[in-house]
């Protein structure tokens, strides 16, 4: 049995899964306390400690857990109790793809810092959400509940129309980098640009700052406004509030988990939040350079460092620096998906739908028009 | 000689600016249904073929720049036709081919036309049968000269067709212009349908003549390539059954010269297709003398001197021509004495004066037939437009019974209608007279057997020419008016209009003799090489070794048309003026002659109970009441439609069940016996 | 891998499948879906052929997997338009059972 | 046996009878679908083995993500949870579908053993073979015309769509 694929995947679940999305519900919580001027979660304590209230996940957890699992009357039983695990696992598998660090070397090994290094790695991405549609559809049709049936109708209607939009505006990146490899995305990202180039190249304008005033090659920098619609079609898509219409408390109480308790819709509660870590890694990855540290590239950093340390040491060094920098995007996008889902009201089922087709739509297709037009422009 | 000729873009706009002032004028009575205002059309028209004429002068200038022996001009606007590969490759260009004999061709055309034109503007001004009527007219007449002329400059045999079928339609539209009177629709289609006839020999001469060349390799279809090729073809012969007269084989180009000659026969009404000409008399006068006596008529004789090498290396033709041409003369001349509508004698003479032209061309005397063709359209364009302006005196009166002693009231027309008698009777020094004088010697010299024959037949004919022209002339003008008291003291001279373009056409008939003078009036007078227009031809046709005669027997052949020509002036002049009980006298005692002329040889009635009735009875009875109604109505579309009712109606319906998978299994099983039939 | 006449075998099995629902399934969503499946089993046979032929004397080919695409898009285009049909047709007849929808019929 | 072999099997098997389940489960329309979702997803997993990755991942995008998804909205717009009519009296229907069934499978089966190309191992596929660049390089050259007509096609189907599904024009 190979070593490293295990190694991956115990990481994932482990690390990501098991360890960061309960850590999430705490930095929600504390969001809200924060943003609503109180102290929020603090009450949970063993022995009166209760450090910053980081017990609560695991109250939580047991709480779930150890609650009756029901199953209602004329309820379909299989799909009612197959449709959390169908909400979670693709959440779950998505990580596969993510490139928590670069590709480097030791001496003749390779090591790659990602589950599946697969050729077109985006497009698993999108497959996977298509399926992870099905969890809240069931879940929402098989409660034989009408309040769960619109909230899956709902859910369902919403999550195909913001999968068309989600995969159109990031069209734009991959006409910019020319990969769908979420690895060599970020290794195109480990660079950057001059800001004044075009003045060279057209104007013939030339001086120090041209070659100085320097943008790290962030996709963020290139598709600015394809990074904040990929943002809200992919928020969209993960249900989270202003866009949690299918589960609308104000209006279908919890929409499609509302016959659910316990672990199960502990599972939806879960899919979400891992929903979260992914669109963080996501955008982290596809516009915030992943694990690329600005204005200092791999070479750069083994370059500094493998004098004194020797190479070995270099990377090993790199590894960990890149590491942390993608972690800290990662939260830093965590982080803006609670502040947007504190500071915003819950759009209208009608106002979610004409953002995605009125808006959303033709301004994507019109980022890959303009996009295109510019490449032709600077690559000739 | 072959020449390729030299490139001059200014060609094509000679035949295209009539083109488009006719398409306007379609346009705006045809598709916007707004007709522009009658005089704006007339002098738009009028104005494209003055245009086209200044054209016709400048490229003749650039023509006459070239030396002498390579006068080509070339216009190759784009391939029109591209088909074929290898050896049976056709490939026809519209271009237009400016040449000695074309040259002339367009100048006679556009000049001739443009007067008649403007002529028009003035006779069509009282004609309100319909409300667009002037501009339908006006867009006829350009559409004709755009015709015409790309019939004459027609660098290949296949835009010439184009132009030839052109004229026919517009000759079929211009008789039939007042089509609200169906006699002049009858006449128009009259026209149209034996034209078709010679049409279909000359298109049959075009693929023979295609199919020849392409079978010695060298696929032709523009007159230089023809003429550089046609060598290989003179020796072919075509097989034909016994029973057939000089069989078994005759010469292939004995078949396609004869097969051209029927078109020429058609369009130049010859026996035995001259039947349509005197019944075109139908239309407007304008039309009859741009269409039926200057342009279209002679389109016949044009085309045969531009085969003239084709019919070199055919003698036989070349008599069959000469003969035909001379009995056309002789039979329309005595048919034109007893005639009595103005116009009808006129169509006559045309006729007459055409198989003139063949007698010449057949007789190898092509630069004869083309210098009458010149002088002949001249004065009988003058004839036809006075004798016009005679009948919009007489308030569209035609019949010469009812004139008479105009003499003092058109005081303006009896002149130029006067120099046009003068000319077509062959007096001296009028144009009529040096080109029959040339004629008579083509003939005189020519070796087509029997040509002494027709000499004499010529000479019969001129004498006749010159008898009923002045029958016309006296019944018209002289003696006593015989129109009714209404109309009597209303005749006067027509309008500016009119007029003028008779002084001009006048003035040419009296001096378009002096073009070809004759060498042996030029040696008289002291002109070297007079012949100006024989030696302008000469290099565009194939004109054997002119033979050289003596002038004195020249000067006595001169001598004895003069005097026919008198001595038929005599005779009218006795009939008419001073014993005018004598046409009565000689009708009675001669009556069956007499109505035979009158009648036209009854050839029209002929035709009608050979050919039209049979063809009529069996286009009825067999034709239309069994094929068409038994056969394919009956048996095929309502016998269909039984038989589909019959099987659908009571066992297909049952399958429409209405079960959407009932037709899918349909679907299944018929996919599935396909498949199976595909793996047999 | 398998040769291809499995993948084929598969594929015509499918089909079959197909063909099945659609001929007795008198649920209109139901064929609609089998339709479905049908266009699939044909996208499977293309997909196997182009993997025998995925390239011609060098030149790689992808011309069947083009097709799949493009049979896709077709089937798209054909589930929205059938799924409207049957929005209408519920409506009106409310109901989905093709049986009642035979107006058109002798 | 290779692990591919193996997997083939697995997911043909898959496929044959979740098809199967989609076609003769009469009582759940929704069953009905999620058997199609199965075996769209199996197919998927067939074409990856198949070496036609992009394929693969269209297929579960459009048919697994959008399609079936579709046929659950209207599933579940119309309720039309338990659907199935009183059985028809089309005994000679069921039959004849049974006859043809077979037909076609027999032909499939005489069809196979003509050709032994079929029956052989296929070789090894070019580099990049059913990648999206290789794909997306043929769609916008050798079958641009192709893509122009689909576009075509889906619009009409769009405009339709929407005129068959709006309650009233207006």
């Amino acid at each position: 049995m190979p070593i490293e694929p295990i190694a991956k995947i115990l990481f994932i679940v482990v690390v990501m899964v098991v360890g960061i999305a309960p850590l999430i519900t705490w930095i929600e919580r504390k969001q809200s306390a924060v943003m609503q001027d109180r102290i929020g979660a603090n009450r949970a304590d063993l022995a009166g400690i209760t450090i910053l209230g980081l017990l609560h996940p695991a109250a939580d957890v047991i709480k779930l857990m150890t609650k009756e699992d029901v199953v209602p009357d004329g309820a379909n039983r299989v799909l009612h109790l197959l449709s959390p695990l169908i909400a979670a696992v693709p959440a779950i598998i998505a990580f596969a793809i993510i490139p928590f660090g670069g590709v480097y070397q030791f001496g003749d090994t390779t090591l790659n810092l990602v589950g599946a290094d697969i050729d077109w790695g985006l497009l698993y991405i999108f497959a996977i959400g298509s399926i992870a549609a099905y969890g809240t559809i069931l879940a929402g049709w098989s409660s034989n509940n009408n309040w769960s049936m619109l909230g899956g109708l709902r859910a369902s209607a919403q999550m195909i129309s913001y999968e068309v939009v989600m995969g159109l505006t990031v069209v734009g990146v991959f006409m910019v980098f020319e990969t769908l490899r979420l690895t060599d995305m970020a290794i195109a990202q480990d660079t950057s640009f001059r800001i004044f180039g075009f003045l060279n190249l057209y104007f013939g304008v030339d001086g120090w700052w041209i070659e100085h005033i320097r943008l790290p090659a962030w996709g963020i920098f290139y598709q600015p406004l394809g990074f904040l619609m990929f943002l809200t079609a992919i928020m969209a898509e993960n249900k989270r509030p202003p866009f949690d219409i299918p589960e609308g408390e104000s209006e279908i109480i919890a929409g499609y988990h509302l016959e659910y308790s316990g672990m199960r819709f502990g599972l939806f509660f879960m899919s979400e939040f891992i929903g979260i870590i992914i669109i963080a890694a996501l955008t982290a990855t596809i516009f915030l350079g992943g694990w690329v540290v600005p204005y200092w590239s791999t070479a750069d950093i083994i370059d500094l460092i493998s004098p004194f340390m020797g190479v070995g040491f270099a990377t090993g060094f790199c590894i960990l620096i890149h590491f942390s920098t993608f972690l800290l995007k990662v939260f830093f996008m965590i982080w803006v998906q609670m502040l947007l889902r504190w500071s915003l009201p819950r759009f209208r089922y009608d106002q979610v739908m004409s953002l995605c087709w009125k808006i959303l739509l033709p301004l994507s297709i019109a980022n890959i028009f303009v996009t295109g037009f510019i490449l032709l422009l600077v690559k000739g | 000689m072959v020449d390729f000729g030299t490139e001059s873009d200014l060609l094509r706009w000679i035949p295209l600016l009539p083109l488009l002032v006719a398409i306007h004028h379609g346009v705006s009575i045809g598709v916007l249904r707004r007709p522009t205002p009658p005089r704006v059309a007339a002098v738009f028209s009028c104005a494209a073929v003055l245009l086209s004429f200044v054209l016709s002068c400048i490229a003749f200038r650039d023509l006459l720049a070239l030396p002498a022996d390579s006068r080509v001009l070339i216009d190759d606007v784009y391939t029109w036709i591209g088909a074929g590969i290898g050896s049976s490759a056709i490939s026809a260009e519209v271009s237009f081919r400016l040449d000695p004999l074309s040259a002339v061709m367009i100048l006679i055309v556009t000049f001739v036309g443009s007067m008649i034109h403007i002529y028009s503007i003035g006779y069509m001004e009282d004609d309100h049968r319909d409300d667009r009527g002037t501009q339908r007219f006006f867009c006829y007449l350009n559409l004709f000269t755009f015709s015409m002329l790309v019939l004459v400059l027609g660098d290949n045999l296949v835009l010439m067709f184009l132009g030839w079928e052109g004229v026919g339609l517009c000759s079929y539209l211009l008789i039939g212009f007042w089509y609200s009177d169906s006699w002049n629709a009858y006449c128009g289609s009259k026209a149209f349908i034996v034209n078709r006839i010679g049409d279909f020999g000359f298109l049959i001469g075009i693929l023979l003549l295609f199919g020849a060349l392409s079978e010695t390799g060298h696929p032709a279809i523009s007159f230089a390539g023809i003429e550089e090729h046609f060598d290989g073809i003179v020796g072919m012969t075509v097989a034909v059954p016994e029973w057939m007269p000089f069989g078994p084989e005759w010469k292939l180009v004995n078949v396609i010269a004869l097969c051209f000659f029927l078109g020429a026969c058609g369009k130049s009404a010859q026996i035995p297709l001259y039947v349509w000409l005197p019944d075109a008399m139908a239309g407007p006068t304008p039309v009859s003398a741009l269409i039926h006596a200057a342009t279209m008529v002679t389109a016949g004789v044009y085309m045969v001197c531009r085969l003239s090498f084709l019919y070199a290396a055919a003698p036989e033709v070349s008599a069959v021509i000469a003969w035909t041409g001379a009995i056309t003369a002789l039979v329309a001349a005595t048919i034109a004495i007893t005639q009595n509508d103005i116009k009808k004698v006129l169509a006559y003479s045309t006729v007459s004066q055409l198989g003139y032209m063949f007698m010449a061309a057949g007789c190898g005397g092509y630069t004869a037939a083309i210098f009458h063709l010149g002088t002949h359209a001249f004065f009988k364009a003058l004839l036809f437009l006075a004798a016009g302006a005679v009948i919009l005196a007489m308030h569209h009166e035609q019949d010469m019974q009812k004139m008479g002693g105009l003499w003092h009231r058109l005081r303006m027309t009896r002149v130029v209608f006067f120099a046009g008698v003068y000319a077509i009777a062959g007096f001296p020094p009028f144009s009529g007279f040096f080109s029959k004088d040339e004629i008579l010697v083509a003939v005189w010299v020519s070796d087509v057997p029997g040509h002494m024959w027709l000499y004499g037949i010529g000479m019969a004919t001129a004498g006749m020419t010159a008898f009923y022209m002045f029958r016309l002339w006296f019944l018209t003008f002289c003696g006593e008016c015989r129109a009714p008291n209404g109309v009597r003291n209303q005749i006067e001279d027509p309008n500016g209009f009119v007029l003028n373009p008779l002084w001009v056409l006048a003035f040419f008939s009296v001096v378009a003799g002096m073009a070809g003078l004759p060498q042996v009036w030029g040696d008289i007078i002291g002109i070297e090489e007079s012949n100006s227009l024989a030696n302008f031809l000469k290099p565009a046709l194939v004109a054997g070794e002119p033979h050289l005669i003596e002038h004195s027997t020249e000067l006595w052949m001169a001598a004895s048309a003069v005097g026919i020509a008198l001595a038929g002036t005599a005779l009218a002049w006795l009939f008419y003026i001073r014993k005018p009980g004598v046409p009565g006298w000689l009708a009675e005692h001669l009556s069956g002659f007499y109505r035979t002329l009158l009648n036209k040889y009854y050839v029209d009635e002929f035709y009608d109970a050979v050919i039209v009735r049979p063809l009529v009875a069996v286009s009825d009875r067999v034709l239309y009441r069994f094929i068409d109604v038994r056969l394919i109505d009956g048996i095929g579309a309502n016998g269909t439609a039984r038989g589909i009712r019959a099987i659908a109606a009571d066992g297909l319906k049952y399958a429409q069940s209405g079960l959407t998978q009932s037709y899918v299994l349909f679907m299944i099983v018929g996919a599935v016996a396909i498949v199976g039939y595909l793996l047999r | 891998m398998v040769p291809l006449n499995h993948v084929i075998a598969l594929s015509a099995i499918l089909f079959t499948i197909g063909v099945i629902g659609v001929a007795t399934r008198r649920n209109l969503i139901v064929m609609l879906m089998s339709i479905e499946l049908m266009l699939n089993a044909a996208n499977l046979a293309f997909v196997g052929f182009n993997r025998i032929w995925s390239q011609v004397e060098g030149t790689p080919t992808i011309d069947g997997q083009i097709f799949v695409l493009m049979v896709i898009t077709v089937a798209a285009a054909e589930v929205a338009v059938g799924l409207g049909i049957l929005l209408s047709m519920f409506r009106n007849r409310d109901s989905v059972n093709v049986e009642e929808v035979n107006l058109l019929k002798w | 046996m290779t692990v591919e072999t193996i997997l083939f099997y697995v997911f043909g098997t898959l496929a044959v009878v979740s098809a199967l389940g989609m076609v003769l489960n009469i009582r759940n329309t929704v069953a009905s679908a999620m058997n199609l979702v199965v075996t769209m997803v199996s197919l998927a997993a067939i074409y990856l083995l198949l070496e036609a990755y992009l394929v693969a991942v269209i297929q579960i995008m459009v048919y697994g993500g959008a399609i079936v998804v579709l046929f659950l909205f209207v599933v579940m717009l119309l309720n039309l949870s338990t659907d199935e009519f009183p059985p028809g009296k089309q005994r000679v229907v069921k039959l004849a579908v049974a006859i043809a069934c077979v037909a076609i499978l027999t032909q499939v089966v005489i069809a196979l053993d003509r050709d032994p190309l079929l029956a052989a191992q296929p070789g090894a596929v070019p580099e990049g073979f059913g990648g999206y660049r290789q794909v997306g390089l043929s769609l916008y050259t050798d079958y641009v015309l192709l893509v122009e007509m689909a576009s075509l096609l889906l619009l009409a189907a769009i405009v339709g769509a929407l005129i068959l599904a709006k309650r009233k024009i207006d």
